[in-house]
């Protein structure tokens, strides 16, 4: 490969990963608690909600957009679902509808964006209010919460008395096809063509408007998705199931070394990010952290997060130019 | 399943509704020590669910029991809610008393906990009933709803047009409480009174205040707002005591008496009401305590003595009331200091 | 090292022993320089040299690892450009700087703002300034519109205009003119004439070598980074200077072959973009070059994006293999085989963040595919093997663009798209910034394309290289095709009359 | 020699300024619309409700809008430095609190508001220092810092809090006092924007703000002490972010740990309303407190009309999308109209 081990060794998706496994390690060894299998399957299940939408959120990131809304129209594709199950209709057809509207959502997005040429940043906090507005007009003051068992034990519940959720299962198969789409696809390398030069992308012949488009959809249909696995993981619709769910899985990505200014980051990096804040979360209440020391370790994470790569890359830099320095006089 | 293979409502039957209670209750069986109790309120740091959590505190000390408080800083945060609920588990707490964000979301967790032998006890917001074994009401919520019409009634002479401020629209209490305002309004003798609007705060300050501000503007003949959520009567009484509106317009509802010294002594209120919330903790701590040491387990019916709070029934569903609010006005509420 | 003996004046600026690595490539060793007021002084080298990084070094932007800057004599350190400025240095950059967002008298006037009272900006005396510029060099541009959407020319205006603001001792030009076409030049090379006659030292970077013999009295030369000599350019010829930078002869800069034209591969029929350009019509055959002249500003490249489909026209139509092309989509035109190799590598033509193999490999994403997926292995050897067929300079293939020189870089672009192997390829000053040596490997490979049945449409404002290598040249005037010359008969007098409009009557 | 277009036309002889001046004015315009989407909002409320315009409305209209017209100036020089200051909402919380507590134990009112300023300030310093130091994103820096500072701050809060009555009478009614409609808090926030304004276009680090934001490289070539302006720029947000926190303390009487929670979206929303671009080097300070008045406005027409408050979110967003299209579809007719005008030749 081109980059030297040391290089890469400091790759911030790497030393997320990396931090990731220590974390756990230790929790495993000196947390009590913490290792049971109920207690990571409670992990993994709540986390569950912010990885899903991390998955879409990545490869939007790393196109240069970013969608403020997906926590609304997770709350939305939530709230219809209650409002339709409270009607009457059966659960099969109601969730392909929620997530076919959550894909509408994502359309919209998508088309103001890509269509009028606005900056994603400002639509999507639009349609955050509005959606959620929607969804608290059509569900209002409701909670709906009598899903049936089979949909709710599946959303909840885990494999027998191992650690592993149900909802584990699905997920890892979106997981690996995002991976597979970001990296391995002509798809995904156009995405990051386009983050890091739209102009140059386009000049290449990628239909920029066109891959911006789908993927607002897919994050909105993602998005749904999130919102219906919320409404049964925690039997409940609400129109504000999810709020300030986007703010959590912007954290995690941009934990996971994806830089917002597009065309760089990795899903393993994302991931492990979504991952690694769920598990110092957990383990911190787990050894009675309050919650607000909890927030702080948050912000300094980020910050050494963004800080981390740099102060490394200064080093293996540094390095470099001694060894260059060192064999000077030779030529 | 229907005959198209779907699962709609009608197929799931609610098996909610009673409490969750097992076994058989002991009145006479001995109060356990060295017990450790869980308390989850809605959110940390606000200053109501802390004079609640401290009169748990209190009582907990006093029973030779131990007391841990956690929860999420937002009030809104419910999967961190239930986060919290799975660390109680994990750390095998004997008891947890929980403030629930949300009636539903909180279950699946809380049934986890109760199966692994922990007793849950809700406070201030209820769960489902089967997802607790006993709930620690504030107040009968009939009495809530009913007493705050009647203070704003007396205060504009039974005639006028009037309004409620509220929390968010999926706010479980207060949307029980306004139903019984509504229904004590039908009583004859307020003819004259027109309940024009509710609105939505979402105990958010500035929203409430905005609120405020629409509900004045739109109905310049209102008479009287009622506020029952704590954030919303503070905002509403900043607002109306730096305006025009200050004295004309009467306002009432809940609050605490520390929030509503000022407006009650500068005119802008002339009185409210509000239980006691160390009082509600203190209640939610014995609960807890006497459910473990198996003095009852959640029935209707059951008693128990609450220390020096007296003895306390089960009522339906698990409930156990903590009585009738206190009224603050002018010339008591420099005895409060909550 | 020998340098000049006699008793002059004093250098007034001057490097000694320079010496600058980026990781592990060595962009300077040991290299020397002194610039005399009075002088203009070229300096000379193959693209990746270190022309550009020399510069850097003298403007402050790099700290260079050995060696020392001496100004008047003295050694000095610039710790940044702003040193470097107020030591009375102004610098025009290889790839212009400018703020898009910023009117173009706050672009040449940044930081050294006419002050008022308190310190306030007198914008009114910036504006006149500005103007007073702009007519020094020439040409007409507002002072007050925004930076944003100057064609690569303009920029090179704006940058030239803001070096002369300085009225600087020193100043350095790394490529001025590689942008501009005759007139421009001719205006540029008399206030650079002006200037030294004021006593300034000039330092000045071209790959047109008539233009260093036209305005310059000494040149160094650079090669792979090492000095190779500094000397007076009197008596020398272009041949020697090719030599010192390239270490050998130069075959035939115009390669053309005489190809038999075949059918028309492309046809543009009635094109126009209102404001822009108007009634465009011209057929390319296969085998054919075809050369776009026109003045700075004629329309060319706007009829090239419109073409090629990164901008929407508004009338007419446009045929490749007989097939219509979409209006506005790139994707189809490269699916009907056309290429578009655009004038600006750095926004348009390339991905800077993005590594050599991944820059080429972006034209191919549709055919370096397996089962849907990317075939990296494929990916890699087509990117490799255009790399080396344009003989880029480069570390590692997996190195970012943007750290290869500017004519390496515009290899790339070249790779990235004749590796897609174009029915009809449109190149937009296709070696603009190329050296002399690199320049004939293009012209060989653009003949070469040409003679293997490709038609090629070449906008360029290299008059020589027009005339050198088109079958036929097409001339714009003011958004509309005024002429179509045979090769017989193009010549430097007729294509420039049609350019200028003095043809049309 | 064929010539395949004999007759061009005759470059129509424009003057050169007339295009200009088109071009000022439809920089002028972008707020432009802005306020006539304003005005037609408020016409419109008042029409429905002539309520809403007595003198105690345009009060609590001007009101609603000081504090996010404070924090949005401050926003929207450090998003025209390509940055963005995600941690206001903490750092106006934090602040806001500390004045609290200084005139809960008798304070003078001034010290307090310079109190609440130097917290802010501090915080600005401290933000700008990371990433004009480590030239790290600015996104996440603040995330980073909005979750430490929120943390901060509910540590030390705890379950505190401070109402009207800890506060002295005088503080509490300048909040809320004023001269006939215009409030006193409404005053210094048109001052303090004025005099940003003015500073940015005339002042040559002003001016240097946007440079820097337009083209960062381009900046460091051309000598801008670029760190330096970011750190200012940021400081200056953060010092707004406190002055704003001191007014809210006035305004509301009422702070506690939550005080400017999710503050940001709201800042971040007036900002971009108000046409300040997020890549950098555009926009202007008017804008964004048209922004900033627009956005809060909304809140107050809704409620006046009667809307239910159930609707109100739902509008809330839609107007906002709709706002920054119009804008959006304007300034793009205009250009293409200025193009075609504007054009050389055809
Ligand atoms: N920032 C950088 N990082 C790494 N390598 C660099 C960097 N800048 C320049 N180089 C390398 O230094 C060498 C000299 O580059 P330089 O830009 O000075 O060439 P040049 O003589 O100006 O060429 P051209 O005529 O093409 O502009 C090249 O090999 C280039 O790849
Ligand atoms: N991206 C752009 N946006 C707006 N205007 C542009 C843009 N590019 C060019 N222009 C303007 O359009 C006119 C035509 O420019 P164009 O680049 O097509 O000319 P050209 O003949 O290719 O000349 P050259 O390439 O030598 O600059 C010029 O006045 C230029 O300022
Ligand atoms: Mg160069
Ligand atoms: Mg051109």
């Amino acid at each position: 490969m081109a980059d030297s081990p040391l290089a890469r060794a400091v790759r911030w998706d790497t030393v997320v990963g990396a931090l990731l496994i220590v974390v756990l390690l230790l929790s495993f060894g000196f947390v009590g608690g913490f290792g049971n299998a109920l207690n990571l399957s409670f992990l993994i299940g709540n986390t569950l909600p912010i990885a899903l939408i991390a998955l879409p959120m990545t490869l939007l990131v790393v196109s240069g957009e970013i969608d403020l809304s997906v926590a609304s129209t997770a709350g939305l594709s939530g709230a219809v679902m209650g409002a339709l199950w409270n009607q009457g209709m059966t659960i099969e057809t109601i969730i392909p509808l929620c997530l076919l509207l959550g894909a509408v959502c994502g359309l919209i997005n998508g088309l103001l964006v890509t269509r009028l040429g606005l900056p994603s940043l400002a639509v999507t906090i639009g349609t955050l209010a509005a959606y959620r507005g929607i969804a608290q007009i059509i569900l209002g003051s409701d909670a709906v919460t009598d899903f049936p068992t089979q949909y709710l034990d599946f959303a909840a519940g885990r494999i027998g008395d191992t650690f592993i959720p149900y909802a584990l299962l699905p997920f890892l198969v979106l997981l690996a096809i995002a991976v597979v789409v970001l990296h391995a696809t002509p798809f995904g390398r156009s995405l990051f063509a386009i983050g890091a030069s739209e102009e140059a992308a386009r000049f290449a012949g990628i239909r920029v408007k066109r891959q911006k488009l789908i993927l607002f959809t897919v994050t909105g249909l993602m998005a749904a998705l999130t919102g219906v696995f919320w409404a049964l993981h925690y039997a409940s619709a609400r129109y504000d199931n999810a709020t300030g769910l986007e703010l959590a899985v912007i954290a995690a990505v941009l934990l996971g070394g994806i830089d917002f200014d597009g065309g760089k980051g990795t899903l393993g990096g994302a991931i492990a990010g979504v991952f690694l804040l769920g598990a110092l979360q957990n383990v911190m209440s787990l050894v009675n952290v309050s919650a607000q020391s909890q927030i702080v370790v948050t912000g300094v994470l980020l910050v050494v997060s963004v800080l981390g790569p740099r102060v490394g890359r200064q080093i293996s830099v540094a390095r470099a130019g001694r060894r260059a320095a060192a064999s000077t006089p030779t030529s | 399943a229907t005959a198209c293979g779907g699962t709609t409502k009608n197929d799931v039957k609610d098996e909610g509704g009673s409490s969750a209670s097992a076994g058989k209750a002991d009145p006479n069986a001995e109060l356990k020590k060295g017990l450790t109790v869980g308390f989850l309120p809605k959110q940390v740091n606000n200053p109501y669910f802390t004079s609640a959590d401290k009169g748990g505190e209190a009582a907990l000390k006093e029973l030779g029991s131990s007391y841990k408080e956690v929860g999420p800083s937002s009030a809104t945060d419910t999967s961190s809610q239930v986060s919290y609920v799975n660390t109680l588990t994990q750390q095998q707490v004997d008891a947890m008393a929980v403030s629930a964000q949300d009636p539903g979301a909180l279950c699946t967790a809380l049934k986890q906990a109760m199966k692994n032998g922990i007793k849950v006890v809700t406070y201030d917001s209820d769960t489902k009933a089967d997802c607790r074994n006993a709930f620690v009401s504030q107040a009968s919520a009939e009495d809530l709803g009913r007493t705050e019409v009647q203070l704003l009634a007396e205060q504009i002479g039974y005639k006028g047009e009037i309004a409620i401020l509220s929390a968010a629209q999926t706010a479980t209490n207060q949307n029980i409480w306004i139903d019984y305002m509504k229904e004590e309004l039908k009583d004859p003798k307020y003819k004259d009174i027109k309940l024009v609007k509710v609105a939505y705060g979402n105990d958010d300050a500035q929203q409430s205040f905005q609120q405020t501000q629409g509900l004045l503007q739109e109905y310049p003949k209102l008479k009287g707002i009622i506020s029952p959520t704590t954030v919303g009567i503070k905002a509403a009484a900043q607002y109306l005591s730096g305006s025009k509106y200050k004295g004309k317009v009467k306002l009432t509802g809940l609050g605490t008496p520390n929030d509503m010294r000022k407006y009650v002594k500068n005119g802008t209120v002339e009185a409210f009401e509000l239980w006691d919330p160390a009082k509600l903790g203190e209640l939610a701590a014995r609960t807890s305590v006497a459910l473990v040491s198996g003095q009852i387990t959640g029935k209707e019916g059951e008693t128990f003595k609450a220390g020096d709070m007296g003895t306390y029934t089960i009522g339906k569903d698990g409930v156990i009331s903590l009585g009738k609010p206190t009224v603050f006005d002018k010339k008591n509420i420099d005895q409060f200091n909550f | 090292m020998t340098h000049r003996s006699d008793t002059g004046p004093a250098p007034v600026l001057a490097l000694k022993d320079i010496s600058k690595s980026f990781g592990a490539v060595r962009a300077l060793r040991d290299v020397s320089l002194e610039l005399f007021p009075g002088e203009v002084h070229a300096l000379a080298g193959e693209n990746g040299a270190g022309k550009s990084t020399l510069i850097k070094t003298l403007a402050g932007v790099h700290r260079p690892d050995a060696g020392q800057v001496l100004l008047d004599g003295e050694p000095t350190v610039f710790h940044g450009p702003a040193d470097a400025r107020d030591a009375g240095i102004a610098v025009i950059y290889q790839e212009p700087t400018l703020f898009p967002d910023l009117s173009i008298a706050e672009n040449i006037f940044m930081g050294r703002q006419p002050r008022r009272a308190l310190g306030r900006i007198d914008h009114k005396a910036t504006h006149a300034a500005t103007a007073a510029l702009m007519q020094r060099l020439g040409v007409e541009l507002d002072p007050d519109r925004p930076a944003r959407g100057l064609s690569i020319a303009d920029q090179q205006i704006v940058e030239i205009a803001k070096a002369l603001s300085f009225d600087a001792r020193v100043l350095i030009m790394d490529e001025p003119t590689a942008a501009l076409t005759g007139s421009e030049v001719a205006r540029l090379f008399g206030v650079v004439r002006t200037l030294r006659e004021q006593g300034a030292a000039v330092l000045f970077i071209s790959h047109r070598l008539e233009e260093i013999f036209q305005i310059c009295q000494r040149v160094t030369t650079l090669r792979d980074g090492a000095w190779i000599s500094s000397e007076p350019l009197d008596g020398m010829t272009e041949d020697d200077l090719v030599r010192r930078m390239v270490g050998r002869d130069l075959d035939e800069l115009y390669p053309k072959q005489e190809v038999q034209a075949g059918e028309v591969a492309m046809s543009v029929r009635r094109l126009t973009r209102e404001g822009v350009f108007t009634d465009v019509s011209f057929e390319v055959r296969r085998g054919e070059i075809v050369g776009l002249a026109g003045l700075v500003g004629a329309g060319r490249t706007e009829v090239a994006r419109a073409v090629f489909g990164v901008d929407r026209w508004d009338a007419g139509e446009v045929e490749v293999d007989g097939k219509a092309l979409t209006n506005g989509a790139p994707s189809t035109a490269m699916a009907a085989g056309l290429a578009l190799v655009p004038e600006d590598r750095r926004a348009q033509g390339l991905v800077m963040d993005m590594s050599i193999e991944r820059n080429i490999g972006l034209t191919g994403l549709r055919t370096t595919v397996k089962a849907g997926l990317m075939d990296r292995g494929a990916e890699r050897s087509r990117s490799l093997d255009w790399a080396v067929k344009l003989q880029v300079k480069y570390a590692r293939i997996a190195d970012t663009v943007s750290t290869l020189s500017g004519g390496n870089q515009q290899k790339v672009v070249l790779a990235k798209w004749l590796a897609t192997a174009p029915k009809v390829l449109i190149v937009d000053e296709p070696t603009r910034g190329i050296d002399v040596g690199t320049k004939a490997e293009v012209h060989r490979l653009l003949s070469q394309l040409a003679a293997d049945g490709v038609a090629v449409l070449m906008i360029s404002s290299d008059l020589p290289e027009i005339l050198g290598m088109a079958d036929r040249v097409l001339v714009m005037h003011e958004g509309r095709l005024t002429a179509e010359i045979p090769r017989s008969e193009a010549t430097e007098e007729s294509v420039m009359a049609a350019a200028t409009g003095r043809a049309a009557a | 020699m064929t010539v395949t277009a004999p007759n061009p036309a005759p470059a129509a002889e424009i003057p050169k300024s007339s295009g200009t001046r088109l071009v000022d004015r439809v920089f002028k315009m972008r707020e432009l619309a802005i306020l006539v989407v304003f005005l037609v909002m408020i016409a419109i409320t008042q029409a429905g409700n002539s309520e809403f315009l007595s003198e105690q409305g345009i009060k609590d209209l001007l009101l609603n809008a000081t504090i996010l017209v404070l924090v949005a100036t401050g926003q929207s020089l450090v998003v025209i430095t390509r940055n963005v200051d995600l941690s206001v909402g903490s750092t106006l919380g934090i602040s806001a609190f500390a004045a609290g507590t200084y005139l809960q134990g008798g304070g003078n009112s001034v010290v307090a508001i310079a109190l609440a300023v130097l917290l802010g300030v501090g915080f600005g310093l401290l933000n700008g220092l990371l990433v004009s130091l480590g030239q790290v994103p600015a996104l996440v820096v603040t995330l980073g810092t909005l979750y430490i500072i929120r943390g901060i701050d509910s540590i030390w809060v705890g379950s505190r809090q401070i109402t009207a009555a800890d506060l002295p009478g005088g503080f509490v009614d300048f909040g809320s006092g004023g001269i006939s409609a215009v409030p006193y808090l409404a005053l210094i926030a048109l001052a303090v924007l004025v005099a940003t304004a003015y500073y940015l276009k005339h002042f040559g680090s002003g001016r240097e703000l946007y440079a820097l934001g337009s083209n960062p490289e381009a900046a460091r070539l051309a000598g801008i002490p670029v760190r330096k302006r970011i750190l200012a720029a940021y400081t200056f947000c953060g010092g707004l972010a406190g002055l704003a926190g001191a007014m809210y303390l006035a305004r509301f009487g009422n702070v506690d740990s939550g005080t400017g929670n999710g503050y940001e979206l709201t800042v971040v929303s007036a900002v971009v309303v108000g046409g300040v671009v997020f890549t950098g080097g555009s926009g202007s300070v008017y804008g964004a407190a048209l922004g900033a008045l627009l956005l809060t406005s909304i809140n107050s027409v809704l409620p006046a009309l009667g809307v239910s408050s159930v609707w109100v979110l739902a509008i809330n967003g839609i107007l906002l999308i709709l706002a920054i299209a119009v804008d959006r579809v304007v300034a793009l007719r205009v250009a293409s109209a200025l193009k075609k005008r504007n054009a050389r030749h055809g």
